[in-house]
This record gives C-alpha cells, structure tokens and sequence, in this order.
C-alpha cells in the first residue's frame, strides 16, 4: 500500500482516462475507418452540449446536490431562441436573453434550496417539469433557424478547416474553453475552493467561515448558466431548437461526471474528469453505430454495466484509502 | 401531546392542498364529483365484445412467439375467451371521477409505499419506473405462452394459469429489489447511482424479454386486477388499500419501522445498538422492488398489455414527488405512509383535473412543479419559520411548542 | 478595557432561555478556563462571541468597539479565532488546504498560489513545531495531528484571541503538553486565549482566570491560584464542598467477585491491537488504563464486535463465542456505550423512549414488540432512575445537554440486562454532577454483580473505580495491577513505561 | 465482506470488457451485413409496434437484397440520430438513409454528407431545409394527408354536425402536429364538426385510456359523439375507456384513427372502431429498390409516396381529392389475417 506514491485521489480519473483509449484501441481493431480524426473530432462536436451540460452538473455535485433541469433548459432555451430568431428577433439578443433566463432559473433553484433547505433533487425536478413546460408554450413544434446572419456566421466563418470533412467546429472550441475556465475555477478561486469544502463537510465549511449560503446559490446558478449554453450550443449545433430534445438528458451528464470519477456525496472528483465521461459515453455509442448489430435495448444494458463498473471501481478506491487513513 | 400532534401534523399541508383543488373542481368543474352506481349488466355486453378482441392478437403473438402451429392456437385462445365474465363481484360498483383518480392513482400509491421505506433510510430508488417495465413484459410473455400453451401450467386453464405471470412478475420485481439492496447495503454505494444503474439498464431488459414488442393479453384474472370491481370500488385499490394496511402493520405493529426511522437518522449509531442496519436497508430496497412489481402488473393490466417502454415511464419521479408531499424527509428518519398516499392522490388528482378542464397538453407541467414547490415549501420546518418571524415574530415564540 | 467584554450577553431558543444576561471580559495575554456544566451555557456563548448566533440582548465588544459579528468569518477578520470540540476539517482537502481556505495567498490576477499556499500553511504548522506533508489529504492523518491542523489554521490569521473548545478531548499526554507549551508561548506574545474542558487539572495547569457559568447565568471569574479545585466543582454545580466529598466517599473497593463472565485469549487485530488476553468476572470493575491510540478504545471494539478480531478466542460464560458483529454481542448480553456519543450513540431525530428501548428492541429482534405502554414504562423507570433532566420520554434526544443523552445511552444498555457492560469514555465532554453519578452507578451496577470494563483518559477515575486495571502502551498491554497495588503512581509507572 | 466486494467488482470489470467494449455479437440478432451496397440506416426508436414493423420490414429487404445494413436505433432522441448520421458518414457508407426524429435540425450534418457526395434517402418522414438537394429522395406517407383523410372520413360518414374528441400524439412530435394540422384544415370548412375535446396521450394505450376516461366524466361527456385517434394504440386504450363507461364504441362514439396496425383492424371488424387511415411501416422493399438504382446512377424522383389505403368498416368512400382519390376499403377476416403487424 504504501510503496506506490500515485495518490489515490486520481485513481478513479485516471481509470476512466485509461478505459477510454483501451475502447478507442478495440474500436480501431474491430471496425476500419474508427479511427480516422474524423470520428475523434464528431465525438467532439457531437457531444459538446453534453459536455457543457456536465460541467454544470459536476460543480452542483461537488457541493454535494444534484441538478435534474439540465436536460428541460437545453430544451428550453434552444426552442426559445429558435422562436425569436425565426421571428426576426436578432440572434445575439436571442441567446443573450436565453442564457440570462438560463442563470436567472439557476439562481431561483438555488435560492430555494438554500433558504428553505429544500432537498435539491426535489427542487431541480420541479425546476425539470416546470422549464419543460415553459418550452413547450413557447411551441410545440420544432422550429428550424434557417438563414440567419449570427448562425452562418458561427457556422461558416468561426469554423477552422483541417481537411475534407474535418472542421473543428465553434462549438467544441467554446466547450475546451468553457471546460479550460471551470477547471482553473473550481481549482484556483476562493468560490472555486468554497464548493469542494461545501460538498466536503458542510458544517466545518460553515465554521471555517466559508459562505455556504452564497457559494450554493452561485453554484446552482452556474449550473443553469451552463446548461443555458449547453441550450445555446445546441441550437447552433441543430440549427433548429425542439422543445422534446434532451428528455433524460441529466441522467448521462449525471452518468458522465460519475464516470469521471466524482462521487455523488460531493467533494471529491474533478471537473476535469466530466470531460472523459463524456467522451467514453459518446465513444460507446460510437462502437455501437460503428457494429450496427446490436439492439437499441442492449444499448441500454450496456451502459447501465458500464456505469456500475466504474461505481465499483470508485467504491472499490474509496475503501481502500479509508483503510489506509485508519492505519495512520 | 406532543405525540399526537407530531403523528399528524406532516398530514395538514397535502390535505389542505388536496382540499383546495378538490374545491376548485368542486366549483369550476361541474360533475366532477358525479358518481353513478353502475349495474355490470351494463358493462357485460361490453366485457362480452372485449373479449374477441385483442384475441387474434394474443394468438397473433403466439405465432409470433414461434412460427410453427399457428392454426390451433385461435381455438386455445378461445377457450380462454369464454371464461373471461363476471369482471366485477356484486355486479354493482361505482363509476366517476373520484374513482378513476383512485383507480389511476393507484400505481402511484403503491410505489410510494416502497419508495417511502426507502427514502425513510435515507435512500432513494429511482429505478421502479424501469421494474415495473420488467414486471409488466414477464407477466405479458407468460401469459401469451400460457395462451399459447407452451408453457408448463397451461393445463390449469385460463381461469386459473393467470397466477402464474402474476407471481413470476413479483419474483422477478423482487428480485429487482434485491439486487438494488445488495448495491447500497452490500457495496455501500451511494443509492442514487446504485438505482441510475438499473433505471438505465432495466428499460433493455424489459424489451429483451417482449423482444422490443408491445404484447397483448386479455386474460381475465390479468385483467381483472385493474380493470375488475370488488364491493363498489375498482379492484386496483382493494390492492392499494391491501398493500398500505401490511405495510402500515409490518412497519408499525413490528419495530421494522422503528430500525428503519433509527437506520435513517444515524445508521451507525443504529449498528452499534445492535440493529442489523445493512439487512434493514436491504430489506427496504426488496419491499420496494416487490411494490415496483405489483404497480408494473397494475399499468399492464390496465391497458391490457406491456409496453415496455412507456410502462412506469418517469413514475419513480411521481412516486418520490408523493413521498416527499407526503412529508417524508429525503434526508431518512422519520416517515408517513398515509402521507405519502396523500401526496399520490393530490398528484393524480391534479393531473385528471388538467385533462377535465382541457388545459392545452403542453402546459400541463407547469402547474404541477408549482403546486409540488408549494406543498413541500408548506413542510418545510425552515419556511415556517420564515413566515412565522416574518408575520408574527413576538407570537412565534408561543407559536413554536 | 479588557480585549474582550460581554454586557449582559442573553440567548433565547424557541423559549428556552440558554444565556441569562452574562458578563465576560477576556484580557489580553492570559489564558482563561470557561468552565461549567454541559447545558451551562458556554457553548453558546462562545457561539454568540465568534457571531454564530446573534444574541437576543446584550452587546459584545472586542478591542474597546461594540461589535455584532454576523459569521465566524466576520470574527476572525476582527481577530478571534475559534478551535472547536470536534475536529471539524475538510478531510478530503490537503493539510495546505485546510489551513488556508478562505483566505488563500493570491495572485495579482486575484488566482490562488499554490505554492504561496504550501508555504503558508508550512509556516503556520511550524509556529506548532509540526512538520508533515501538507499536500496529502487530511484524512489520512491522526485526529491529534488533524486538531492541531486546526489550532494552525486558527493561529493563520492575525488573531488577538483564540478559543479552544475542548481541544485537549481527543489528545493524548503528550500531544496535550504540546499544544499547552504552545498555549503559554502564544501568551508570551500577548494573545488571549479562552481554554474550555472538562480535565479540571488541566484548567490548573494553563489558565491565568477562570470563569465559571452556571445554568446560563454567571457565578464569576476567579484568579486560578485563589480557586481551590474543589470550591470549583462545588460552584460548577452548586453543591457546597462537602457534599461533593460525600458524592466521592460511596467508593469503596470490593473483592469478592463472581465467576467469569467474559475471557478472550490473545484477541488482536493486525494494525489496531496486538493480541492480549482480556477477563472479567461479575462484579468486577476491569479498567482499561493508557493514552489515547494505545488500544483501550480498540479493544472495546473488538469485543463489542464493530471490528472483527483476527486472532485469539473469547468466551462468554464459558462457552466460546464470537462476536463479529455488534448484534451478536448484544445478543451475549454484552453492552458497549462508544466513545463518540454523537457518531456512536444517539439517534437524534427519536425521542428519549425510542433512543431508551432501541437495544433492547433490537435483541429482541423485529417481530418481538413491546406494547407502547411497556415501553414508557421503561422509559418512566429509567429517566427516574439516572434523574434524566426533561419533561417526558417523548422528548426528541437532540434536545436534552449532553450529560442527559449519555444518562439515555446507559438506559438503552442497562434497558438489556447486560451482562457485560462496557463504558469507554462515559464520563468524557459531561458535567462534574453527571460524572460523579455516573461512577457512582457503575459501582452500584457492579455491587449487582454486573461485569464492567470501564475506559476512561482520567486515571484518577480508573484508579478510583476499577478493582482491577489494565494499562496498554503502543497498541499493546504492557502490565495489569489489582487491589491495593492500584494507584496513580504506578498506573503511570506502567504508562509511562 | 470487503474481499468479497472487490472480486465482484473485479468481476464486474471484466464483464465491461466483454459486453463493453467487443461488439458483443451474442447480443446481436440475426447477421443482417451482407456484402453488397454499404447502407447505414437509422431508426427513431422502438416505440410502438407499427415502428417495429418497419425496423423488421427494412431488415428483411436488406437480407433479401444482400445489402450491407448498418443499422442504428436512435431510442426518439434527435441527438443519437444525428450521431449516428455522422459516424456513418466516417464509416464511408455508400447510401445513408433514416426516418427524422423531427422535421428540424439535420441541416448541417446533411451538409456533410453531400460534402462527402454520399446520397440520402428520407424515409416514413420529411425534413425541412433551406436548399434543395440535401437528400435525393423522400419515401414514405405525408402526416398531414393523413390527417386530412381521417377528416374526409369524418366528413363523409359522421356528417355536417360532430363533436369531436381528439387524442394527440406525443406534444411536439411531427406526426402529432401534422395530423392535427390536417384533419383540422378539412373540418375547418365544415363549420358543424367541432373539436370539442383535445389532450395528449403520448401515442401510448395507457395516456390513451386514461385520457379518454377524464373524457367520458367531463360536462360535455354525453356530446362525444366522434373520436379522432392520432395513432391506433390511443384509440385501443380509448376503446376500453369508452366500454367501462357502458357506451357503445363505434356505435355511440364513431372512433377514427391513424396507422393500421393488425389489433386496429380487429377492433374495425368487431364493428367496436370504424375506420384507420393507414401509415404504411413495410416500405423496406421500396426504399432498397430506391437505393440500389441510386447506386447504379439512376435517377430517382424526389418524392415516392408509398402505396397506403384507408381502412374502415363501411368501404368505398373517397378519402383522397377528386384530383387523385383514395377510396376505403371494408375490413374483412382475410384483411386482418393478413395483416403482419
């Protein structure tokens, strides 16, 4: 136990970093052209909203909470954008208007947690029926962004060209930054510091003098700002915005950041890891494309198992370090 | 007194709220509180036509099941048929909103039953939705099979084969339960996830066993579980009624609900008093799946068939909503069963007063977070607190006690 | 004017009155002994001082202006730092962390600087001559380092008064004598420091003044020189001397034991406890003497069954058993009552006769139930017996003073007829009165012909009560004296090796 | 215990590996690559029968004409479909093909599939994009002409005064939206037909059921007199609803609905539903011809309707325009034994 120095905190991470090449690896073996940049770089693109949503996700479940609206904001705010702009509304005034609902929902979820120490899983719910709903008044069909100036911008100009069929999209750079400014926020800010001290014992955090109150509050509202984007993402990424998309959504990014090594009691974990959840989801999804084969249902089944592996995994590390504390 | 007061003062709040929009229908809704006592005769002829009905289909599935000896099978099947009467005992029974909001309600309420346990422990199971999908696809297969004869225990007769599906489904729940319980109490993995699991997964196995199709019944013993009157009221809550009274007298004529209200407040210091905290949690999560099972075989029942994907779709949220209303803290300890049935009703209660003032579908949603944030805001001993000091803040020091 | 100085200082909890109206002035550069009851009210004063609670009346103030500290942070911005009882860290944070959060070096951009950050908390863990790593987490080091983590942390501001709540509970006596050697060294520089604990020859030792509180109302603060010990405890708990010598003098030593009740044979624990052999007899009160971490508590554990023993046997009335699980020894009639009443002992949500009858209910198993009037009965009997301070059974336990919710946990366990009955730490964080009850019953209980194993830190009460003492070193017994032979001197002797 | 938890969970690693990660060719069905034409085709999902009827009728195409089938079930999620789209096209397909989830949001990555001049074929439903030519062809039945048809049907048999109860699909789905859009556009100039009921049942039978029960107790419960299903299963689970109500379905409540699927056809012979406008799911056979001509750079037209029929209990009534009609035809025993979904 004591001879290798790695410390045990990156295990669980470094387990789901490793899983990932070794599925990439096999994904190359069993199917030509699994890896061409191409595949690499759609895993990007098409997860990017995903792995903005995570991002959110993974700081509320640091604190120890959990946030349930993700999936019905994306929803919320893609639609809503999607109906001013076809409206003729301007596109900036659109998204900008949508990400300040997105981190007004976030603020009001996390001040009813707060004040009323109301369960989160509760509040987020009703926050998930709610928003959910508010999208669907805005409309009940699915509205396409055609032609407009803002989006072909985004898509045509802020689009680098690697190659034929390989265009490192505005999107997935907007996540790598995103995913860039959380990491160094949750790591070398004061706030940052506050929610890992939250999620790790709440009451000392209190006596130690660490606003609990105002770093829960920003840390729901950040979530609803990132899911907000996660909504603006994809309404550039479909060009379209539909109030039925990302029904369930919050379960993978849940699913996501429990694969990157981050335990639900909060405290422990890394935004970091959320980016390789994501990725090994999507790169699963891939390999079950790629076969073409396999039953939509053993989809499921599959990524039950894998989630349940890697809870054992972390489950399996967590005991040990507790032993290993205990023996000091 | 202070006993009393305790025992239903988590009780106050989802009745008010209960009261308050059974008032609103009351007014705005007329006849929403008409109930008729219906004469079977009515409905016999009914009964009679359902019964061809749907047969050919679960024929149809037999020959589905396998390709060979399609010809006798509609003959089986219709022997089935025959006996498929008297769908209600008494030939009486009553007929009306209020009984359907029971009667629709009661998957619902049986889900909170367990999930009340579970959350009582400081758990949480939000895997039911996907059990009862399982549930509902075993009882379906077999019962085809049995129709189909080609599955031992057809020799009984349709009249009597039915427990067969029925009992396999509650195994197969329970099981479910089980394997939730060995994750949290076994592994000590946090329940949340533990369930997300079989949430995930459990939906694929329920398509693996009706291989992806929705398979129809219509068995009248499977049938008659959610479709079926027994003394004026639909036999789905007789079952609800069935299940809170052994669940009320497990937990509280036994000292499980004590170890469960100690396991939920300090399992540790539970252990060390001796209480076996692990099977107690354990032991919860079987309840909990076995209550998942008999809701799947309700929602099969109900429409006749297993629909493995929309089958409890999203009902373990409801079935926690209700708990909470209920009065039940998520964080464990102390727990309310008859809070919880509230808590169920008043969602069900709203959800047919949407659909009889034709809200538009979409909005629906909407009114019910809001009603939910009230009523738990209502619970919350902080927000009383709040107001309190905020109305009356010399009266809140007599307001308290 | 004194550093710091409370006027009339009252506290109201959904009508019960905690503080009535206390006046309280620290100076700068002594050490001050607040001492008191549980349910006295110290707690909650030093709660209203650090701006935890605000006060219903009175007014603080600190460096000559009144002030209403509205968090902790607050108050250790104006200068008063805070250490409390239990050691409440980060444990999944780095040491560094841990001393630093909240007010961590930064860079210009306003970043945090990780190096700035280890060498800061090097710094404040030096003033304590601690070396260690501090990038490891802090949960994979001792309590005793973990508290003295956060007297560092306490010490990292430039604090004018520090409180220490009961710092010295869970350190052993050397660890002990740091942190006090620590203590004067910070009086040298001027610091004020208020020193809270129950170890009356610990009060002796450091503090300057003391002052004493009494059911939420002041009794006064006295020179420490010119307070004798015993006058102490008298106005801790209002009796006069006399009465308390009487509470003493029922002790006496008895000899004539019944047959074995419980005997392990070379029963360890790799890396907790190295085998030793443990017996008692009825009526025999076996003590088990040493420091903190030197295997007393571990060896309660073990024969209690929360840790698995992997080697020796043990034997309970003769027949051989084996507890692995804490249900087993309840059901051998063996009772424990752990060291950490609030992690181990109470359920705080049930009330006093649910948290009374839970054992017993548990040995039972689920299916035997006792009727609710059985259960208040017991309830009844019990709250008279040990004088339970609170209107009625159905009272929630979290409300009740500490000393009250330790009198429950012996009900619970005297509630099973236990054979076996041991106590580790009973007496530890609880009142003068309650200790001395306490002692009072386990004598009664082994008078009754009841086995005890009685652990405890304070060897006067061990060499008081026990009739027989075995004192452990190093996760190992290192000796065991009996009878007359019994006395501090070569307890120590033993300890001290 | 400890022990015992970490072999279950080292075994449960190992289980990922295998499941996981290897194509787990125990769970896959039937070989269904053959060697010939790359298609990827995907799914919306397995919600419905009528939606497996076409999974297993493209399947089977595909095995009879030897055509290399990656197949993808998007589980109704817009995002797995366009995942899916995209990696077919790294996979180098030579024809990709799929059902929308929704009419939106394929714009751009049918962009990239032109880029990489794979041809696609849209298949049971339509998108809508801003240029032509984002995909060579469209097979399959248009929502809204269905829509229309129940309304002719409705027109034609129930007459000039009616008062409608309709059950939605799922909010926000195309085919919920287009049916409605149609059925209400011919019932517009029909100022005696009302829609006097409308609520969603999510296209499943329990909604269904449950729906038409708050129905039946509503004021205006007795004025009920037609019923206009937006899929079969709806009207199925409606069908018990109206019986434990006592009323008569079909006879006291005409009952109308979209898909034909077999149980509808039964329920349409016992006389207890009147008349279902057929969706057609077995166009597998179709789209394969289509593929394959487009492989051998044959031209084909943009939009191939499929060959659907309406079906009802009375026959012979014009449900199409006169320009191109459509006539009913009666159920008969030979119909519904013929039906295979």
């Amino acid at each position: 136990m004591k001879k290798f120095k790695f410390p045990m905190r990156y295990v669980p991470i470094s387990a789901t970093i490793l899983v990932f090449f070794v599925v990439y690896l096999i994904g190359i073996i069993s199917f030509d052209n699994f890896g061409s940049p191409r595949v690499f770089l759609d895993l990007f693109t098409d997860n990017a909203y995903l792995g903005i949503a995570a991002i959110g996700t993974a700081l509320v479940i640091l604190t120890g909470g959990i946030d349930l609206s993700v999936g019905s904001i994306i929803a919320f705010t893609s639609i809503l954008i999607a109906k001013m702009v076809s409206s003729g509304c301007n596109a900036m005034i659109a998204i900008s208007l949508a990400l300040a609902i997105g981190i007004l929902f976030g603020m009001l979820q996390g001040w009813l947690i707060h004040c009323f120490s109301l369960p989160p899983f509760l509040v987020t719910l009703a926050g998930m029926f709610f928003i959910r709903g508010c999208g669907f008044i805005v409309s009940e069909e699915s509205i396409g962004i055609k032609n407009d100036p803002v989006f072909s911008f985004i898509q045509n100009d802020l689009t680098i060209r690697l190659g034929k069929g390989l265009n490192l999209r505005f999107i997935v750079m907007l996540y790598l930054a995103v995913l860039l400014v959380a990491i160094f926020f949750s790591h070398r800010t004061r706030a940052g510091r506050s929610i890992y001290a939250i999620g790790d014992n709440e009451l000392a955090a209190t006596l130690m003098g660490i606003p609990v109150g105002r770093t829960k509050i920003m840390t729901y509202t950040i979530a609803g700002f990132c899911s907000a984007l996660a909504g603006v993402v994809y309404a550039i990424y479909l060009k379209a915005g539909n109030p039925l998309n990302c029904v369930g959504l919050e379960m993978d990014a849940i699913a996501a950041v429990v694969i990157g090594g981050t335990l639900l009691t909060g405290g422990v974990g890394y935004v970091f890891g959320s980016l390789f959840g994501v990725l090994v989801l999507g790169l699963i999804q891939t390999l079950i494309i790629f076969d073409g084969r396999i039953n939509s249902w053993w989809t499921r089944i599959i990524v039950g198992l894998l989630v349940l592996v890697f809870i054992f995994m972390q489950n399996l590390i967590t005991k040990i370090s507790k032993s290993k504390s205990k023996s000091h | 007194m202070n006993k009393t007061s305790n025992k239903f003062r988590h009780l106050v709040w989802p009745l008010v709220s209960l009261a308050l929009l059974l008032l609103f229908n009351a007014i705005f809704t007329d006849n929403f509180f008409k109930i008729e006592i219906k004469k079977q005769e009515s409905a016999k002829p009914a009964v009679q036509t359902v019964v061809p009905d749907n047969l050919p289909a679960a024929a149809g599935e037999a020959a589905a099941q396998a390709e060979a000896a399609v010809q006798e099978v509609p003959e089986q099947a219709q022997t089935s048929a025959k006996d498929s009467k008297g769908v209600s005992i008494f030939g009486y029974y009553l007929y009306g909103t209020p009984i359907d909001i029971l009667n629709q309600g009661a998957k619902v309420m049986v889900l909170a039953i367990g999930m009340t346990l579970v959350i009582a422990t400081g758990g949480i199971d939000i895997s039911v939705g996907a059990v009862m999908a399982i549930a509902g696809a075993i009882a379906a297969l077999l019962i085809s099979l049995l129709d189909a004869g080609k599955c031992p225990g057809a020799g009984m007769g349709p009249e009597f084969y039915w427990i067969i599906p029925i009992l396999a489904a509650l195994v197969l729940a329970t099981v479910a339960g089980f394997w939730n319980g060995m994750l949290v109490a076994g592994f000590g993995i946090q329940p949340m996830v533990a369930t997300l699991v079989l949430m995930v997964a459990g939906r694929g196995v329920a398509q693996l066993i009706t291989d992806g199709q929705i398979i129809t019944f219509d068995n009248p013993g499977l049938v008659f579980l959610c479709n079926g009157h027994a003394l004026f009221l639909p036999f789905s809550v007789w079952i609800v009624i069935t299940m809170y009274v052994i669940a009320g007298l497990l937990t509280r004529k036994t000292a499980l609900g004590l170890f469960i209200e100690s396991v939920g407040n300090n399992e540790r210091a539970s252990r060390y008093a001796g209480i076996e905290a692990r099977r107690i949690k354990w032991l919860t999560y079987v309840i909990c799946g076995f209550c998942a099972g008999v809701a799947g075989l309700l929602a099969a029942s109900n429409i006749k068939c297993a629909d493995s994907n929309n089958a409890g779709l999203y009902l373990e949220l409801d079935a926690i909503l209700a708990t909470v209303i209920g009065g039940t803290s998520m964080a464990g300890g102390r727990f309310f069963l008859s809070g919880s049935l509230v808590g169920a009703i008043l969602i069900q209660t709203l959800t047919t007063t949407m659909y009889m003032k034709n809200v538009s579908p979409a909005i629906v949603q909407v009114p019910k977070a809001m009603v939910v944030i009230i009523v738990c805001l209502l619970q919350s001993p902080v927000f009383r607190a709040k107001v309190l000091s905020i109305f009356a803040s010399k009266a809140a020091k007599g307001g308290v006690q | 004017m004194d550093l710091l100085q409370t006027n009339g200082i009252e506290k109201q909890f959904l009508g019960v009155k905690a503080l009535k109206g206390v006046d309280f002035s620290v100076k700068s550069g002594e050490i001050h002994a607040l001492m008191g009851e549980n349910g006295a009210g110290k707690s909650t004063l030093i709660k209203i001082i650090t701006g935890v609670y605000p006060a219903s009346a009175g007014t603080v103030y600190f460096n000559g202006k009144e002030c209403k500290f509205r968090s902790p942070l607050d108050a250790e911005r104006a200068g008063i730092s805070t250490v409390y009882q239990e050691v409440n860290l980060l444990p999944d944070l780095s040491v560094a962390e841990n001393i630093c959060i909240g007010r961590e070096p930064r860079t210009k951009l306003g970043f945090i600087s990780k190096k700035q950050r280890k060498v800061q908390a090097r710094k404040a863990l030096a003033r304590l001559d601690i070396d260690i790593n501090v990038s490891e987490n802090l949960s994979s080091y001792s309590i005793a380092i973990q508290q003295l983590v956060a007297i560092a942390r306490a010490l990292d501001v430039d604090c004018k008064l520090l409180i220490l709540d009961e710092p010295t509970s869970s350190l052993d006596e050397n660890e002990v004598k740091e942190l006090f050697k620590v203590m004067k060294k910070l009086r040298e520089e001027g610091m004020a420091i208020i020193f809270i604990t129950h170890f009356l020859d610990q009060v002796y030792e450091v503090s300057d003044r003391i002052t004493i509180l009494r059911d939420g109302q002041l009794v006064g603060s006295y020179d420490a020189k010119d307070l004798p010990r015993i006058e102490m405890v008298a106005k801790m708990i209002g009796k006069t001397p006399d009465e308390i010598n009487q509470m003493q003098a029922g002790i006496v030593k008895n000899s004539n034991f019944g047959d074995v009740v419980y005997e392990a044979k070379g029963i360890g624990r790799s890396g907790t406890i190295s085998p030793v052999d443990v017996s008692v007899r009825a009526g025999e009160q076996l003590g088990l003497a040493g420091l903190l971490g030197s295997g007393r508590s571990e060896i309660a554990q073990i024969i209690f069954g929360v840790d698995p023993h992997d080697s020796g046997t043990m034997t309970m009335c003769g027949k051989s058993v084996n507890f692995n699980s804490p249900q087993k020894a309840v059901k051998a009639k063996v009772a424990l009552i752990a060291e950490d009443r609030k992690v181990t002992g109470i359920i705080p949500d049930l009330t006093i006769r649910e948290n009374i009858i839970l054992a017993l209910q548990a040995s039972k198993g689920m299916w035997k139930t006792m009727t609710l009037k059985q259960q208040e009965e017991m309830a009844e009997k019990y709250i008279k017996l040990l004088r339970i301070k609170t209107p009625s059974g159905e009272q929630l336990i979290k409300h009740l003073s500490g000393g009250n919710q330790q009198k429950v946990l012996i009900a619970r366990w005297l509630a099973t007829t236990p054979k076996l009955l041991i106590l580790d730490e009973p007496t530890r964080g609880i009142d003068v009165g309650a200790k001395a009850e306490i002692e009072a019953l386990t004598q009664q209980l082994c008078g009754e012909g009841m086995a005890v194993i009685f652990i405890s830190s304070e060897l006067e009460e061990v060499v008081r009560d026990c009739d027989r003492v075995i004192v452990l070193r190093d996760r190992k017994k290192v000796g065991e004296v009996a009878g007359e032979d019994i006395s501090l001197k070569n307890v120590m002797k033993l300890i001290a090796g | 215990m400890n022990k015992f938890a970490t072999v279950i969970m080292a075994a449960a690693a190992a289980t990922l590996l295998v499941t996981g990660c290897s194509k787990n060719d125990d769970s896959s069905e039937e070989q269904i690559s053959g060697t010939g034409i790359k298609v990827g085709f995907s799914q919306v999902g397995a919600e419905s029968d009528w939606r497996k009827a076409s999974t297993e009728s493209i399947k089977e195409a595909a095995k009879l004409k030897n055509i290399n089938l990656t197949f993808s079930d998007a589980q109704q999620k817009q995002e797995n479909q366009i995942k899916a789209i995209r990696n077919f096209i790294s996979k180098g397909v030579e024809v990709i093909s799929f059902s929308p989830v929704v009419a939106t949001g394929f714009e751009d990555v049918l962009k990239e599939a032109k880029e990489a001049e794979i041809p696609v074929v849209l298949f049971d439903r339509a998108v809508d994009v801003s240029e032509p030519g984002l995909y060579v062809s469209f097979i399959g039945s248009d929502f809204v002409e269905e829509g229309r048809r129940a309304g002719r049907w409705v027109v034609a048999n129930v007459g000039e005064t009616a008062n409608v109860a309709e059950l939605v699909g799922t909010v926000g789905s195309a085919p919920a939206i287009d049916r409605k859009k149609g059925f209400e556009e011919i019932i517009a100039n029909h100022p005696g037909i009302k829609i006097i009921k409308s609520q969603s049942g999510d296209f499943t039978r329990a909604k269904g059921k449950e729906v038409m029960e708050s129905f039946l107790k509503s004021p205006e419960a007795d004025q009920i007199n037609v019923l206009f299903a937006h899929n079969d299963d709806m009207a199925l689970g409606a069908i018990q609803a109206i019986e434990e109500a006592g009323k008569k379905p079909g006879k006291d409540i005409i009952i109308i609905s979209i898909d034909g699927v077999k149980t509808m056809f039964e329920a349409i012979f016992e006389g207890k539903a009147n008349c279902t406008v057929e969706c057609n799911p077995l166009i597998g056979p179709q789209l394969f011809d289509v593929i394959e001509k487009l492989h051998a750079g044959e031209k084909v037209p943009a939009r191939i309707p499929s060959q659907e029929g309406v079906y009802d209990s009375v026959g012979g009534i014009n449900v199409g325009t006169d320009a191109e009609p459509v006539t009913t035809k009666k159920i008969t025993q030979e119909i519904v034994d013929s039906r295979k979904y």
